[in-house]
């Protein structure tokens, strides 16, 4: 399947939505026209939730505020809905972004419980504020018209949502594929791989989260201008669990999911309020929510991806072509060799009690490879975090670049050129090899958000995707860049970090056990793309177990033992040293 | 506000409360075991109230019959999953275990209910009607997804919740239920009247928590069932069943919901779908303690108790609102605290 | 997308084929789950009864389709635009709570089909035409009957404390409106959740008012929670409430508590002790005959009744449209239209029922007796 | 005599992929036996497969009786143990909790009180870190934690899975010294090892498996001087 299959399938599909107006029956029509109302907040959960991984049961309030500010200018107030749509998005999204700045920071399930928390507390609210006809709601409210034609009847309506709906499903795919959209699909990889990245993983979140809100917001003001009449009851904290439902059904993930999930879950509503009376009679106005819970807990025990992806298996792979040269991205003046590049100074890092680095310093000069070596639980890899920025230096200096990054935030170290890897491999399982390295030229690009939404960003596209597929190749992995990252050995994992790190043109190189878990001979060939960009001038700060790997390779090596510095000279000199030999390599080497 | 006034809704809140605290604590008992966050308990504590209120009124309680197509169904399920793994020399355990038991507490049931039993044994009664409805649905609904995520965790548990309100209406009708309270007596303490039902209510609730701390922390079966919870694959090498300690956690879990069901039934009049608000409130509570501490949950809940109460007084209409939006705060600062622990696991 | 277009392209064949052709099609939506269940069944109850007592109007044989909207407008919407769009209805009868209601009668004006609502909403949706009855008596008229008792009792000050919901709303506004013709006071506006464990904090706000008697905005069981609490903390001046108090389970719970209660309610309610005279005395007696053969069970509420009315209303309509249209056509709906609107002191259990147009309630004060909970029963108290 | 565990003819599926084919191989009373390969090789797998975390076909006897379709809680009652490549240590819960739990399969609980102060004297860290939760201790710790919450269901057979992995020399050296020693108590171990050399130094026997086949086997000492064996896996000094 090529591009071009995919976009003839969409114009089918879009005369197909044009046509069944003239075809369908008038009912079926108003069943489409609360699908594509529903597809708007399914699809934005879909990016929220399955692309961002924040679970949000709230978005039921969002569509509430929207429609009530909404109705409140066009039936109270006598405006046009126009007005009302422009009030509409500025509001929820002014709200969205209160609300995000106020909980994103949250960890784990404690930010989905909050949307249930504001998710009920705002529809609780749409009942008992003065002037918003409290629970009896807002009736006669006009509908939308253009000059004087006004949508009144469904079939009239059903362009405009449609409409909408694509409209928002070609801008939302053509955000996943921007640099943006990565920096989104990242984010389930936690927070500490994306900033290393150098991208801002709180100000990607709420972008998702107001992303999120505003087509919460366009479902709400077409709810309202569709329904004509509002009442607190569609924004409770029901409705928000059924929208989270609808994304789920359809594939948590994909945008196109969103609509399915939509149509399944109306649809499915609907037929059992059309099948149950025929087998429980008398019962039926009961057994219809049961009937749906249950349908739904099924679903899910037999098809937890959503049907989206599981159809998607099933659909040939689309095909892709190998990344074109094009101009190359922007690259950073990289210091001169020989010049001091990161000085550590007396750094100190406490858990409660415990010290995990006490007083360490060390420099690190340009164009070697410095590594550091120590039993575990000397201190390593919190060391290592400090520099990174993942953890905070409670005492101490960190200069980088005759900068000092010691109370930087993770992403802007990543920026000021240090790039890293991780000792348990953090990739996007997912996602291809090639989209993995582009990750690392988040820094290195500008696009933003409005043109990657209209697809203006092909140049530096392109761009990117030719220096992902050079570190690629630099690296030995060059001639699969459509593979799934998730599908490779652990080996490859590790070299595949490496050449994320590389497309980030970075400085600094901080590789965490990169050798752990490796063959022998995999090994070697890490030592000489090691060697190699070396010789590339690059600076590599390394932490490492096996003393046959960072004998033959570094130029010098710093010793930490209980958190502190033992010493620090070059191979032989280690090697040889008997504070080293008893607390660490125990004669081994 | 007179001090009065507020000794009063101090009072009401701590009641209130206290109901929460034990849904509270079977709701930490449940997701610690495992990991899901079970909504229903709220329902479960309704469904108590009006089995009781059945009882009373000398009908044979709906509990019955849905305890009786539970135990169909996981029978069913049960079976399938024996069979599926080639071990049908169980069939006849899970027989015994999924269908004969939850039958003969039903038969049970049934019979007593024609012989007009005394309140006591009305009590029991209803409290062993309702403790295998958790265990029966989680072989049903959970045990098949017990592998997944969290947050798939808590959406199936959120539409099973759907499910039993509705079952729920099937089985009890629309009406609410109230009945005769437990104690007739009341005591003074500073000039406050304080009823003999409200004291009863705190001394549950305490004696519960306290029983529970007891059996986590003293006994080799709460150990294990905390052990599930911290790592099931570890406890699985060391030869616990984290289906028979999630089942274990279920009986614990339904049996404080219950118990709560009876405390709340001859103070307030119990829906069908009175549930839901006393799950979600008790649900605050427990996340004020992380979901993780029990001592926590139950502070978290009365807290919730009486800050509803107080709020209820100051705007009743907007009392939900204040109480669900002050949950935001707090995870905030649950956050905050709990950020520390998970840098230290990274070393 | 595609895929979703050829499902529904499936389901909608399986409607067309689904929508039959009968005489008189009646489309009832009301709330048999959600929090209006309590509600809504006895409408559902009601409506069938109604049936069993009327199936045919001139020769004419009635289908009658019965939706749930689970308390949710949007169900109801949806419900209304299924049951005209597709089943072709001539009539609209719903449902339970205001706002669905009201969400239902948008969607009547709109596609142009009567509709009587069974419950009160308030004012009529902005159409050029009006296509919606409704038949309950206005919740101004129940409380504006109660607040002349309270008048004739010599009540002054009244302390409010209803349901944080739309029927809350409507009750503390026809108390306010008393205010100026029956000079008396509302001092509180409390409010709680059908679902609250407690109301002693309102209560005690209502206490701090000092009121001489204290309305319940109250429905069904919930409603004897106030009662409760207020009698528990020793509140001794009278009480008075509207008809949705009155249900069984209301007297069950509220006990003692509810005891000497005042509330005005329609006729039927107390159908036994009607003078014999009155209009509603006969025909109410018929509708409890029928409701028990129906359900096996005594009717108790005044809701079933609604329905009951409604059904009355529509028969005695239908009888004058048939006589030049045929139904299943846009022109018997626009005669039935116009046929409901001209209603003329119909009786029914509840009320005499006389609509126009511009109104969207046809009762009066006869419709409203007010009734007092002794020992345990509904007691007429003229 | 047939050997105390054996596993004949056993293929483990992972995802449609036949991680393990047809391997065969056993363990005789008192022994250790080593599993050596290269990372992907399916080693973990085969393990998993043995203790019951995942599905396999074929044979796996153990003590006389086909254990093959068993839970992994009726094979810990039998006293086979696995101590797994990522330790699934209790990390929320105390050292001293943690080992009593390592106890939890054990019917008769009179000896208990005993082998904890055997682990404790075996490990004196874990003495002195009882009160600590798991979560807090340094990588030599939690794998002495997992050892000895092993030895606490007083094991018949102990498998290792990379009890060395991520351990700095010299704790790899103490590691490989407690197996040691645990053959004379007579516990028979089955130890999966990248560090080829260590594990071959130990053991009596040893498998080499390889794309999830068993490609090699004999007497460790035999298999230390193999000159492919030593270019692929053990490599100079």
């Amino acid at each position: 399947m090529t591009r071009l299959h995919v976009q003839l399938a969409a114009m089918v599909a879009m005369l197909c939505l044009a046509a069944a107006p003239f075809l369908l029956p008038p009912f079926t029509i108003t069943l489409m026209n609360y699908i594509g109302v529903y597809s708007l907040v399914a699809i934005g959960l879909a990016l929220l939730t399955g692309v961002g991984g924040i679970v949000s049961f709230g978005q039921a309030a969002f569509v509430g505020i929207a429609a009530y500010a909404t109705a409140w200018v066009s039936a109270l107030n006598g405006q046009s809905p126009w007005v009302g749509l422009l009030l509409a998005l500025t509001l929820t999204c002014s709200i969205a972004t209160l609300l995000g700045l106020a909980t994103l920071r949250l960890q784990g399930h404690f930010l989905s419980l909050s949307t249930v928390a504001w998710g009920l507390a705002i529809g609780f609210l749409f009942g008992n504020v003065e002037g918003l006809g409290r629970f009896n709601g807002i009736a006669s409210i006009p509908p939308i018209s253009f000059g004087s034609y006004a949508l009144v009847s469904s079939a009239q309506v059903y362009f405009l949502i449609w409409g909408i709906v694509a409209a928002v499903l070609w801008i939302g795919y053509n955000l996943l594929d921007s640099r943006l959209g990565r920096a989104m699909r990242a984010l389930r990889g936690g927070n500490t791989l994306v900033e290393s990245l150098g991208i801002s993983a709180f100000r990607i979140k709420l972008l998702i989260f107001v992303i999120a809100a505003f087509l919460a917001a366009l479902s709400g003001w077409l709810y309202a201008h569709m329904s004509r009449f509002i009442s607190p009851g569609p924004f409770d904290a029901g409705m928000g669990i059924e929208y989270l439902m609808m994304s789920m059904v359809g594939g948590a993930g994909s945008l196109l999911g969103g609509v399915v999930g939509a149509a399944i879950v109306t649809l499915l509503k609907n037929s059992v309020q059309d099948y149950l009376p025929l087998i429980a009679k008398g019962a039926s106005g009961q057994l219809e929510i049961v009937a749906f819970s249950a349908l739904f807990i099924l679903f899910l025990q037999w098809a937890r991806q959503g049907i989206v992806p599981f159809v998607g298996r099933y659909l040939p792979k689309l095909r892709r072509d190998r990344p074109q040269p094009a101009p190359a991205l922007p690259r950073r003046a990289q210091p001169a060799p020989g010049e001091l590049l990161l000085k550590v100074d007396g750094a100190e890092r406490r858990f409660g009690g415990l010290v995990a680095v006490n007083n360490v310093s060390f420099d690190v000069r340009s164009g070697e490879i410095l590594a550091v070596i120590g039993p575990n639980g000397a201190g390593k890899s919190t060391m290592f975090n400090c520099l990174t920025g993942a953890l905070r230096v409670n005492k101490g200096d960190i200069v980088f670049a005759g900068r000092s990054i010691t109370r930087e935030a993770q992403s802007r170290i990543a920026k000021a050129g240090i790039a890293r890897t991780f000792q348990h491999v953090k990739l996007r399982p997912r996602m291809s090899l090639l989209e993995n390295v582009m990750l690392g030229t988040y820094a290195r690009t500008r696009t933003g958000l409005l043109a990657s939404a209209l697809r203006l960003n092909r140049r530096e596209e392109a761009s990117a995707q030719f220096e992902a597929l050079r570190q690629l190749e630099r690296v030995g992995l060059g001639d699969k860049p459509f593979d799934i990252a998730g599908n490779l050995p652990l080996g490859n994992q590790r070299i595949l970090e490496i050449a994320r790190a590389l497309a980030a043109d970075p400085a600094l190189l901080v590789l965490d056990e990169p050798a752990a878990g490796l063959r022998r001979q995999e090994k070697l060939r890490l030592a000489e793309l090691l060697r190699s960009l070396r010789n590339d001038h690059l600076t590599i700060l390394i932490v490492e177990h096996d003393m046959e790997f960072v004998m033959s390779l570094v130029d010098r090596i710093v010793v930490l033992d209980f958190g502190s510095k033992l010493c620090e000279g070059d191979p032989a000199a280690i090697r040889n040293d008997e504070r080293v030999q008893e607390a660490y390599l125990g004669g081994v080497a | 506000m007179t001090s009065d006034i507020a000794a009063i809704l101090a009072i009401d809140g701590i009641a209130t409360g206290a109901v929460y605290a034990l849904v509270a604590i079977g709701t930490v008992l449940i997701f610690t075991v495992t990991r899901v966050i079970f909504i229903p308990f709220g329902d479960i504590a309704a469904f108590t109230a009006l089995t009781l209120a059945a009882l009373d009124a000398k009908r044979f309680p709906g509990t019955g019959t849905l305890v009786l197509v539970l135990a169909c169904l996981a029978t069913l399920v049960e079976i399938i999953s024996l069979l599926r793994t080639n071990e049908p020399r169980l069939v006849p355990r899970a027989l015994l275990l999924y269908l004969a038991l939850p039958c003969a507490i039903v038969g049970a049931a049934w019979i007593v209910t024609r012989m007009d039993p005394p309140l006591a044994v009305r009590l029991v009664l209803a409290l062993m009607l309702i403790t295998p409805i958790a265990p029966l649905l989680d072989r049903i609904v959970f045990r098949p997804i017990a592998d997944g995520t969290v947050l798939l965790l808590l959406t199936v548990s959120v539409a099973l919740h759907f499910a039993l309100v509705g079952l729920g209406l099937l089985f009890f009708g629309p009406e609410g239920v109230r009945t005769e309270p437990l104690t007739s007596l009341s005591t003074e303490i500073a000039g406050i009247l304080i009823s003999g039902q409200t004291m009863l209510i705190v001394i549950a609730a305490l004696v519960f928590s306290g029983l529970l701390y007891l059996f986590f922390d003293f006994t080799l079966v709460g150990k294990s069932l905390r052990a599930t919870a911290v790592n099931r694959t570890g406890s699985r090498l060391m030869g616990i069943r984290p289906a028979r300690a999630g089942t274990i956690a279920y009986l614990l879990g339904s049996l404080m919901a219950g118990v709560s069901g009876i405390l709340i039934a001859p103070v307030n009049t119990v829906f069908y779908d009175s549930g839901f608000l006393i799950g979600l409130k008790a649900f605050v509570g427990a996340i004020v303690g992380g979901l993780t501490s029990y001592p926590g949950a139950a502070i978290g809940a009365v807290g919730v108790g009486i800050l509803e109460s107080f709020a209820s007084f100051e705007s009743s209409a907007l009392k939900d609102v204040i109480v669900f939006s002050l949950l935001i705060p707090i995870l905030i600062w649950r956050s905050l605290s709990s950020l520390h622990s998970e840098e230290e696991i990274e070393e | 997308m595609r895929r979703t277009v050829s499902i529904l392209a499936l389901v909608a064949g399986v409607f067309a084929a689904t929508a039959a052709q009968a005489d008189i099609t009646i489309g009832f939506v009301t709330s048999l789950s959600g929090p209006g269940a309590s509600i809504g069944i006895p409408y559902g109850r009601g409506i069938a009864a109604a049936y069993e007592y009327k199936k045919v109007i001139n020769g004419e044989t009635i289908r009658l389709i019965q939706l749930d909207d689970g308390s949710d407008p949007s169900a109801a919407t949806r419900n209304a635009r299924k049951l005209v769009e597709e089943e072709k209805v001539d009539l609209l009868i719903g449902t339970a709570t205001a706002p669905s209601t009201i969400a239902m009668a948008a969607v009547a004006s709109e596609l142009k089909v009567p509709m009587i609502a069974v419950s009160p909403i308030g004012k009529l949706p902005e159409s050029p035409e009006q296509w919606v009855v409704s038949v309950p008596q206005p919740a101004s008229l129940l409380v504006k009957i109660v607040a002349d008792r309270m008048k004739r009792d010599g009540m002054k000050n009244i302390g409010y404390i209803g349901f944080s919901d739309a029927w809350g709303d409507l009750v503390y506004n026809g108390a306010k409106a008393a205010e100026a013709t029956d000079d008396i006071k509302v001092q509180t506006n409390e409010r709680y959740a059908r679902t609250d464990t407690s109301v002693t904090a309102q209560t005690l706000k209502v206490l701090a008012a000092r009121p001489d008697a204290v309305l319940d905005g109250g429905s069904g069981t919930q409603g004897a929670l106030p009662l409760l609490s207020l009698a528990e903390r020793g509140f001794k001046g009278k009480t008075y409430g509207t008809v949705a108090l009155v249900n069984p389970d209301f007297v069950h719970v509220g006990g003692k508590a509810a005891e000497g209660i005042q509330v005005s309610a329609g006729p039927v309610i107390v159908a036994e002790q009607l003078p014999d005279d009155h209009f509603a005395k006969k025909l109410a007696l018929d509708f409890r005959a029928v409701y028990q053969k129906t359900h096996n069970i005594p009717t108790t509420d005044g809701f079933s009744a609604y329905s009951f009315d409604a059904w009355l209303i529509f028969a005695n309509a239908a009888e004058q449209a048939l006589k030049t249209t045929k139904p299943g056509t846009s022109a018997f709906r626009g005669a039935l239209r116009d046929a409901i609107l001209s209603t003329r002191e119909l009786p029914g259990v509840h009320a005499i029922y006389n609509f126009k147009p511009g109104a969207v309630t046809g009762v009066d004060e006869r419709s409203l007796v007010i009734v007092r909970l002794t020992d345990g029963a509904w007691k007429y108290a003229p | 005599m047939s050997p105390m565990f054996a596993m004949t003819d056993v293929t483990v599926c992972y995802d449609h992929v036949e991680a393990v084919r047809n391997v065969s191989l056993s363990v005789e009373e008192g022994q250790i036996v080593t599993v050596i390969g290269p990372n992907g090789a399916g080693k973990t797998t085969l393990l998993m497969a043995a203790i019951g975390l995942l599905a396999s076909r074929g044979r796996i006897s153990f003590q006389g009786s086909e254990i093959g379709r068993m839970s992994v809680e009726n094979r810990v009652e039998r006293r086979l143990c696995l101590v797994p490549e990522k330790r699934e240590l209790f990390s929320d819960m105390t050292v001293a909790d943690n080992l009593l739990l390592g106890s939890y399969s054990l019917r008769d609980r009179s000896g208990v009180r005993q082998a904890l102060d055997e682990v404790y004297d075996r490990f004196p860290r874990l003495r002195e870190r009882q009160r600590q939760t798991a979560g807090t201790l340094s990588g030599g710790e939690r794998q002495m934690l997992a050892l000895g919450r092993a030895l606490m269901a007083k094991p018949k057979l102990l498998m290792l899975d990379e009890p060395s992995l991520g351990l700095a020399p010299l704790i790899v050296r103490e590691i490989f010294r407690t197996i040691a020693s645990l053959r004379d108590l007579g516990v028979s171990i089955l130890l999966v090892e990248q560090n080829a050399r260590a594990a071959l130094e130990t053991a009596d026997y040893g498998y080499v498996l390889e794309t999830g086949e068993i490609v090699q086997s004999g007497p460790a000492k035999d298999l230390i001087h193999d000159p492919r064996l030593i270019t692929a896996y053990l490599g100079g000094h």
